[in-house]
């Protein structure tokens, strides 16, 4: 198990070092097998992991201390149980496919570049595995700043384009805000309990150890952690920005895998949640509104990626509402079918961009469903599955979710189903406008539009199979299925909670909530079939298109005063204040230098005069000698 | 004769040496009224050798308790002998350069 | 006793070796060769070895600390003869007469180191005195070097108008003048019994501190030191005024406790006050020599510290200083005289165009600042050293502290100019062996500044 | 009151006349004879004091041998009048006023010494003043300094002879 | 006689490059000798050290000893690891005089060495001034513009500082019994509450200055941005760490007293200068400006950690003594490297470095990387533990400082943005690809700082003894 493991960290790992050392030597066609293969059989190591893991349970390797003094011990260990089984899985399986997408969507690039790409995503699965393996909080955060690091290199991989990097370096310290909070949480636990195995601290009886402020503390902190990563109200902003690298990278990153680390970091952690009943109903609520407000501002999008980045947003906010109500198998289910459309969609997209000359704005596309017949299909299955339809994988994990929600709060529960026909509304507005009607671009575009290469389409159908099939993993018991997944998960987050509703009661819920997403599926296609979006927008529309305007308000809420405090600091305390108490300090000394040499006039009359005027000091200091001297001496004698 | 009253005397000369030695801008004045205050000074040690050479007296002692005040005079005398060779040569060296013993003029030296 | 006795006669043959000798070189080598033998009678009677052996009554006592003072001093001499030789027959055409005025001018010093008489004291400080005066005015045509003469001396016979006063005042209080005598009761404040001592004590110690040129007494000291021919200012300055420290040391290490813990009081507001004038003034000089001037007051004020308390350490701590002070001070001196000016601009670009002479300046200056390795370093730490033994509050020290760090301020202007201004130095041509006499003492310093013991060592013989 | 005491005041007196004299004529030749006249009131005083020796010594050095140097040199130098102007009243003013708080302070102190309460000087009385047991005292106990007063001279001689030779 | 050699290698060398004037033999004979104290260091590592121990001044009751336990070691190492790269990265830069340049670079080092090694406090503030005056002299002679001015302010204010740690060491002397200057008659010196306060705050002053600690910090920007590179380089990497060292190994162990009683007070000066000195960071333009600003948050962070007193938190500074040095001095390597070439710091008109010099880029982006600690790269493991001791002593002061780690994202990713990416710009395009030389020794670097970052273990168990010491005792 322990070489299993190593070599499922160490393929992508060597993918890394082999084409970054030697992106100037090898030729594209090497850079893409090795870097594909790499994950491919990172891919298939996870497959043994994985039926080990279900055969024999869960297994923890060791390989050394990372810290080990008198104080804290911080082993470098691995641990494969189901939870990290199944995230290996997917983003080994989800990141071969993307890789392999890659090799001819990034063709145009230079070799050393197509390297350093490639380099970049196998560093990026390497250390998305170690969060997933790692048996500590502090490995976790390892692969944590690992992925935010991968992500900054990807979003920037076109670093001539100052936007492109003044994005890559949004979505770095958007991340490092929730990593302070996730890093503040492990010190908490280092302090309290002084270890961060999971083994030891998610226990009941280290939990005993812990004053409910603890544990909130704790969970709130974590959740911070999370809510950078995965983009959640308020640090959701640089997710869209993200949008910036290559659709692949969006593909893998922003959709499949990394932003999904803050649910995992909740599932694996969910015992310290159970405790907090206030993180728990926080956790909902922001995870909710997130959803509502993503939905909002992605039915206002024009450019093909936004739409799905906030898609993806909204779908987060999807997860953090299962996560906050309880149901943390049903938003690993989400996770799961959630890689597997949302990834489709983005190489989907990609594929689109890629026959349009990487031309993203959707008013400019139409009627491409000939054009490009499978990314067409695909797409069309990637938004059905998103939109929540039956049977499609998406309609199993958000209905789970919902039910959980209206299990405990319907008001969760109605939001959370308006979100669900927002998503439907813009992802059909999305498919409608750029699949259907007519093209709307260049002549110039038109004459070359083809279908992608097999290398991208490849990955669509696979992607577009899973996406329709999925949802076998997680199919509830009421509808006849055993739900394995949540089965499957119970030694992680324990035996799924009786949700006390009737069968009739969640069939009910079910049957509204399709019926809401199917009318605004109908909806959207019916008004997008023909017009386009040319007309103004109505208030509140451009209200939703600029974003809520969120990210004016940041910038002058938050980064301009810092920006204004940080001049302020060099030009005016700096300088003026300490420097200039020092530099001043030193002027002192020559102004008085300038004064006092007056006294000495060369003239002798007042020369003997200052001297009788010093003995007669002489005399009245003797006379007086009120303990001048007392009192410096107390003063420093204390 | 009480010693206080040659104290104030001796004293009083002493202070209008120093008065004068602060007034005058006349090198070779200045330099008078410090031979002043040597006198002053000199007048003082006779006045307290005497007074302990009287108080000798009375307990019957030495009767040349005191005396080494007069020998200190005596030397106070050769000193001030010495000292005003020396001064009026520098003053009248002075006076070649400058044509001048005005001590206010003694001001290229300063700060 | 042999130190005065062979002082007085070197005197007095150098007298008439300016009538009867005419070559400058001879005389400056018959002058070693006199303070040679001086060292050496004054080594001799440390070693109970008289000239003449008589009883002085009490005028004179000896002990080897005064000695050891003595040839410390008459080293210092030797040293500065010397190297400043050449420099001395520049001033006159027969320098046997200045030879001849060291001469009774270290006869002064044996004096101050050894006397147990207040009158002793007076003679001593008169000897040492008048043939400074001389020096000061010895560059006749220079109008500056009148005017120093002229205020030195007029402010000098003053100040012994005060110490005359002082001493009256004693004799009146005590009816003696012997050193051991005075102190009639140990007492705190003013006692009406005390208080015709205590006044003429005050008086001695205002006069003392003219003598080392402690503020508010200091005022003729940058006048001197800048108008006298830069020669004799660096003679002034060093071994003139180590003898005043060390008579200053040995009237009032007996005689402070008649003053009681006022003392504490006068001699912290002297030395503040010294500490203030000497270093803050000499920040904003633009003549090397007149910044020196200030620098030594500044000294001064580190010097009197050794007064504080009367233990062991106030001795090897104001031995350390003097001559640490005076080996670098006769250095610096030594290099200003070969310049063409005193400004601070001469000095630029020496060190490219000397780095030799840059170097050995450099050394002194960070032994004046009291940087390590050099022995300025351990006269200041031996002078705090003894102001902690004797009690005085730390913040005295870090006063001086601060005030050590502020005259970092004036002697690194000289590095600044040799090393990283660009310029043609205005300077003179040296002798050729000028450089290795001055890297001698260079080297003098850096051994004191890392073993200073070996200088110390020998008091305890 | 006696008539040693009258003397005393009355020499006194004139001493302080004399000296107050020195300051304020504006010749500098007056000056030097009103200084004159209060060497010879000290003189009287020596005498009062029946200290013979010092009062000779004090008329023969001082009021000969140094006073008349003085003149020598003023007359040499030919300044008859003080050419300093009149004006400097705030130098004047100042100069009174350290000497006169000098002064002040000093009688206070000596007023407050214990000590010297009781104590007297008798006048033309003792025979330590005389020369017989000066002289004695000075060739026994003070042999050294008076052989050392003798380094004093030389260098006074050389110095005298460095600064006054051309 | 090991713990002489470092000693007494470096000045040997300093000795006779003054008599060599030929510059490349010159940088030969530095680096030769540079290198050969690194081989001791390196056989120092695994074998026993003896102490050197004689009598140096009898009658002030002050010897030479040298002692090395592991927190001499690793800042020895540390030393000895950044002359020969120094010198190695800067040989190709234009210093006139060279040898002297040199010369007075290695007294410097072994005044490093010997502050590192002193057992005595007299010997300590020795060596304490023997490294600052050639320091001053490099940086007057060879520096920027400015240089003479600022300098001298940065002389001045560091002097002033030793002073006061001298008044100290004469006030405990006073009070020792045995009126020596050893440092365990220092512990046992007999002090009464307020006197080891005085005490303390002298001996403070002292390393506050030297680190520099807010508010004592403005000459340190001025004098980095007017040195010449190697001896920023030395300054930054080396020399800021006296302070450090001077507060584990004199402060902690002298005045325990007052060292507790002061912990608030310093954290919270030292946690408002982490976030100070991080905003201005931000503003900064100058490149080397900058990462002196930012040495200034980081060594702001080992001070606030060693004033927790918690073990943790005292074991993380101890790793970082060393890692900081490594990484500081990658970035200053870097930065050098563009300034040589292109003649300016400001870095606005930069940009496009990953396009022109590919490596130099990935070399800037990996020490970029470990200065914003990273994990996995050394200053991780550091911060991580001092934080943790922080949030130890004060969760809230932690979560201030740990603003810090933002902002250090923000400023440093600013720095490799304007740097590295963006269009080419007019400056950048003149770069030539570095040295040979330079190249080899920031790789070096940068896999000591993976290395060190992935397996801490060996540092670690180096200072083990260190931490043993302080809180055993």
């Amino acid at each position: 198990m322990k070489i299993i493991i190593a070599f499922i960290i160490l393929w992508p790992f060597a993918g890394f070092l082999f084409n970054g050392l030697g992106r100037n030597y090898w030729s594209k066609k090497v850079i893409a097998y090795k870097a594909t293969g790499y994950i491919v059989a990172s891919f298939i190591a996870s497959i043994f992991a994985f039926i080990q893991v279900q055969n024999h349970g869960a297994v923890t390797v060791h390989y050394f201390d990372f810290i080990n003094t008198a104080t804290v011990k911080i082993p470098f260990d691995f641990k494969v149980d189901a939870l990290s089984s199944l995230f290996l899985l997917v983003i080994t399986g989800v990141g071969s496919l993307i890789h392999l997408y890659s090799t001819a969507y990034m063709k145009e690039e230079t070799a050393p570049h197509y390297a350093r790409y490639f380099s970049y995503l196998n560093l990026f699965i390497f250390s998305m595995l170690i969060l997933v393996l790692g048996d500590n909080y502090v490995i976790m955060f390892i692969g944590w700043e690992g992925v935010g690091l991968c992500s900054y290199l990807l979003i920037g991989y076109w670093f001539t384009n100052g936007n492109y990097n003044y994005a890559a370096k949004k979505a770095f310290i958007m991340n490092r805000i929730g990593d302070l909070g996730f890093l503040l949480a492990i010190f908490w636990l280092i302090v309290k309990l002084g270890t961060v195995n999971y083994s030891e601290v998610l226990t009941a009886d280290s939990l005993a150890k812990l004053s409910s402020t603890d544990i909130t503390g704790i969970a709130l902190l974590l959740f911070v952690g999370a809510m950078g990563k995965s983009a959640q109200i308020p640090l959701f902003t640089w997710l869209p920005d993200a949008m910036a690298g290559p659709t692949p990278v969006s593909a893998l990153i922003h959709a499949a895998t990394m932003v999904t680390a803050g649910i995992y970091m909740i599932t694996r952690s969910n015992i310290l949640y159970s405790h907090s009943e206030l993180t728990q109903n926080i956790i909902a609520i922001i995870g909710i509104s997130t959803a509502l407000l993503a939905a909002t501002i992605a039915i206002k999008q024009n450019d093909i990626k936004k739409v799905l980045a906030y898609s993806t947003v909204s779908q987060l906010g999807y997860m953090f509402l299962g996560l906050g109500v309880g149901a943390y198998s049903g938003a690993v289910f989400h996770v799961i079918t959630h890689a597997f459309f949302k990834a489709l969609l983005f190489l989907g997209a990609g594929s689109v961009i890629h026959a349009m000359h990487h031309e993203q704005d959707i008013r400019k596309m139409g009627g491409l469903k000939s054009k490009l017949p499978i990314t067409h299909i695909t797409f069309l299955i990637g938004c059905i599955a998103i939109a929540g339809v039956p049977p499609f994988s998406g309609f199993f994990s958000k209905d789970e979710i919902l039910a959980a929600a209206f299990a405990k709060s319907p008001i969760y529960w109605v939001l959370g189903v308006i979100g669900a026909a927002m998503t439907a509304f813009y992802m059909f507005r999305l498919y409608t406008t750029t699949f259907l009607g007519n093209f709307r671009g260049t002549p110039d575009q038109e004459n070359h539009l083809h279908e992608s290469p097999q290398a991208m389409t490849l990955p669509l159908i696979l992607l577009a199979i899973a996406s329709a099939l999925a949802g076998a993993i997680g199919i509830p018991e009421m509808m006849g299925g055993h739900h394995w997944l949540s089965h499957n998960l119970i030694p992680i987050v324990g035996e799924p909670v009786e949700l006390g509703l009737s069968h009739s009661l969640e069939w009910t819920l079910m049957a509204v909530s399709v019926s809401i997403a199917f009318i605004a599926l109908l909806l959207a296609i019916s008004i997008y079939k023909k017009k386009t979006d040319e007309e103004p927008l109505t208030a509140l529309g451009k209200f939703f298109y600029h974003k809520w305007h969120i990210d004016e308000l940041y910038n002058e809420v938050i980064v301009q005063p810092l920006n204004r405090f940080a001049g302020f600091l060099k030009n005016i305390i700096e300088k003026q204040v300490i420097d200039g108490a020092v530099n001043g300090t030193g002027k002192l000394v020559q102004y008085s230098a300038r004064k006092v040499r007056l006294i000495q006039n060369g003239q002798v009359g007042y020369y003997i005069l200052f001297m009788v005027a010093g003995i007669i000091l002489l005399f009245m200091i003797w006379f007086n000698d009120i303990s001048i001297l007392h009192f410096f001496n107390k003063l420093t004698k204390n | 004769m009480p010693i206080q009253y040659y104290i104030f005397f001796c004293l009083a000369l002493f202070s209008i040496g120093v008065v004068g030695v602060l007034t005058r801008r006349n090198a070779i004045i200045v330099f008078m009224c410090i031979e002043l205050m040597l006198n002053a000074v000199n007048l003082l040690l006779v006045a307290f050798s005497k007074m302990y050479n009287g108080l000798a007296l009375q307990n019957g002692a030495s009767a040349t308790a005191g005396i080494d005040a007069q020998i200190f005079v005596f030397f106070i005398m050769v000193v001030a002998a010495a000292e005003v060779s020396i001064g009026l040569a520098i003053i009248v060296m002075m006076y070649r350069n400058t044509h001048s013993i005005d001590i206010n003029f003694l001001n290229r030296l300063k700060n | 006793m042999n130190a005065i006795i062979v002082s007085t006669l070197l005197g007095v043959i150098m007298m008439f070796c300016s009538w009867g000798i005419k070559s400058q070189q001879v005389q400056k080598n018959i002058a070693l060769i006199g303070l040679f033998i001086l060292i050496i009678a004054n080594l001799a009677q440390s070693n109970g070895w008289y000239v003449v052996d008589f009883d002085t009554k009490g005028m004179l006592k000896y002990n080897f600390f005064g000695l050891y003072a003595n040839t410390l001093l008459f080293v210092l001499t030797f040293i500065y003869v010397w190297i400043n030789g050449e420099e001395i027959a520049k001033i006159t055409s027969s320098s046997a007469d200045f030879y001849s005025l060291f001469f009774f001018i270290l006869c002064g010093i044996s004096i101050l180191t050894s006397f147990d008489n207040l009158l002793m004291l007076f003679l001593g400080i008169e000897i040492l005195s008048i043939p400074l005066y001389i020096l000061t005015g010895a560059d006749k045509k220079n109008m500056f070097s009148n005017e120093a003469a002229l205020k030195y001396f007029l402010m000098g016979s003053f100040s012994t108008g005060i110490l005359l006063l002082g001493i009256t005042f004693i004799y009146g209080a005590t009816g003696s003048f012997h050193l051991t005598a005075p102190v009639v009761s140990i007492s705190t404040g003013i006692a009406q019994e005390q208080i015709l001592l205590s006044t003429g004590l005050i008086l001695l110690f205002a006069a003392m501190n003219f003598k080392v040129s402690a503020a508010p007494f200091h005022f003729w000291t940058p006048d001197v030191y800048d108008g006298a021919p830069t020669v004799f200012t660096s003679f002034m300055a060093t071994i003139a005024k180590a003898a005043g420290f060390i008579a200053f040391i040995n009237v009032f290490n007996s005689q402070h406790k008649a003053l009681g813990y006022s003392w504490t009081l006068l001699l912290t507001f002297v030395i503040l006050s010294t500490l203030l004038v000497g270093n803050i003034i000499a920040v904003f000089q633009r003549s090397v020599k007149r910044m020196l001037a200030y620098s030594s007051i500044a000294q001064a004020g580190f010097m009197l510290f050794a007064l504080y308390g009367k233990s062991d350490i106030n001795y090897e701590s104001t031995l350390l200083y003097a001559v640490v002070y005076s080996i670098a001070t006769i250095g610096i001196f030594a290099v200003l005289v070969k310049m063409k000016e005193n400004s601070f601009e001469a000095f630029n670009g020496l060190g490219k165009a000397h780095p030799l002479l840059a170097f050995t300046t450099t050394v002194f200056l960070f032994s004046l600042a009291g940087i390590p390795l050099t022995g300025g370093f351990f006269a200041k730490y031996y002078m705090l050293s003894a102001l902690l033994k004797a009690g005085a509050g730390l913040w005295l020290v870090l006063v001086a502290v601060v005030f050590a760090a502020i005259s970092i301020y004036y002697y690194f202007k000289i590095i600044q100019a040799m090393y990283f201004t660009t310029g043609e130095p205005a300077i003179n041509p040296l002798p050729s062996q000028y450089k290795y006499q001055l890297l001698t003492l260079a080297i003098l310093l850096l051994v004191l500044g890392v073993f200073p013991n070996l200088l110390l060592n020998y008091l305890y013989f | 009151m006696n008539v040693l005491e009258i003397i005393f005041y009355a020499l006194s007196a004139f001493a302080l006349v004399c000296a107050i004299m020195v300051l304020i004529s504006k010749n500098p030749i007056h000056s030097v004879l009103w200084l004159i006249l209060v060497f010879f009131a000290i003189s009287g005083h020596y005498i009062l004091l029946n200290a013979q020796f010092l009062a000779i010594v004090n008329i023969i050095v001082y009021a000969g041998a140094i006073m008349v140097l003085f003149l020598f040199v003023i007359m040499l130098i030919n300044v008859k009048k003080d050419s300093e102007p009149q004006k400097q009243l705030f130098v004047k003013f100042t100069g009174v006023i350290a000497g006169g708080s000098f002064l002040t302070l000093f009688i206070s102190l000596v007023k407050q010494a214990m000590p010297l309460v009781g104590k007297t000087v008798p006048l033309k009385e003792g025979t330590i003043g005389l020369i017989h047991p000066l002289g004695k005292a000075l060739f026994n106990d003070y042999v050294v300094p008076f052989e050392i007063s003798s380094v004093l001279f030389l260098s006074a001689m050389v110095g005298a002879v460095l600064i006054g030779k051309k | 006689m090991m713990l002489v050699s470092f000693l007494f290698i470096p000045i040997l060398a300093a000795l006779l490059l003054l008599f060599i004037k030929n510059n490349k033999t010159a940088q030969w004979v530095a680096i030769l000798f540079s290198g050969l104290s690194l081989l001791v260091a390196l056989l120092m590592l695994i074998t026993p050290t003896a102490d050197f121990n004689i009598a140096w001044l009898p009658n002030l009751n002050t010897r030479f000893i040298l002692h090395a336990d592991g927190l001499s070691k690793i800042l020895i190492l540390l030393t000895a690891i950044s002359f020969p790269a120094i010198l190695l990265t800067t040989a190709n830069n234009e210093y006139k005089n060279r040898n002297v340049f040199l010369s007075l670079l290695l007294f410097a080092q072994a005044g490093l060495m010997g502050v590192f090694l002193a057992g005595d406090a007299l010997l300590f503030y020795f060596f304490w001034e023997l490294a600052l005056i050639p320091i001053y002299f490099l940086c007057s002679i060879w520096g920027g513009e400015k240089r003479i001015a600022i300098t001298f302010k940065f002389f001045i204010y560091t002097f002033l500082g030793s002073l006061f740690m001298l008044a100290g060491i004469l006030f405990l002397n006073a009070h020792t019994s045995d009126h020596s200057f050893l440092i365990n008659s220092f512990i046992h010196a007999n002090l009464s509450g307020g006197e080891q306060v005085t005490a303390f705050a002298l001996f403070f002053i002292a390393f506050a200055i030297k680190m520099p600690i807010f508010p004592l910090h403005t000459w340190q920007p001025d004098a980095y941005e007017q040195s010449p590179t190697a001896v920023t380089m030395v300054m930054s990497a080396v020399m800021v760490k006296m302070g450090l060292y001077g507060i584990l190994r004199w402060l902690m162990p002298l005045f325990p007293a007052a060292f507790m009683a002061h912990t608030h007070v310093v954290v919270l000066l030292s946690v408002i200068g982490i976030l100070y000195a991080s905003f201005i960071a931000i503003r900064q333009d100058d490149i080397k400006r900058l990462i002196a600003y930012s040495s200034i948050a980081h060594i702001g962070l080992m001070n606030a950690a060693l004033f927790t007193h918690t073990q943790i938190a005292i074991q993380g500074a101890l790793i970082q003594l060393f890692s900081h040095g490594i990484n500081v001095l990658g970035l200053w390597m870097v930065a050098d490297i563009i300034e040589q070439q292109t003649g300016t710091r400001s870095m606005q008109q930069m940009g496009g470095l990953a396009k022109k010099q590919p490596t130099l880029a990935i070399l800037l982006v990996g020490f970029a990387l470990a200065n914003i600690a990273l994990p996995l790269t050394n200053s991780f493991v550091g911060e991580f533990l001092m934080f943790t001791g922080l949030f130890q002593f004060n969760p809230w002061m932690a979560a201030c400082a740990g603003v810090s780690v933002i902002l250090a994202a923000i400023y440093t990713l600013n720095l490799v943005q304007k740097v590295a990416y963006g269009a080419i710009s007019e400056k950048i395009n003149t770069m030539q690809s570095p040295n040979k030389g330079a190249q080899v020794v920031l790789i070096i670097l940068l896999i000591i700082v993976f290395a060190t970052g992935v397996y801490p273990q060996p540092l670690f168990s180096l200072t083990a003894d260190t931490l043993q010491e302080l809180f055993v005792k």
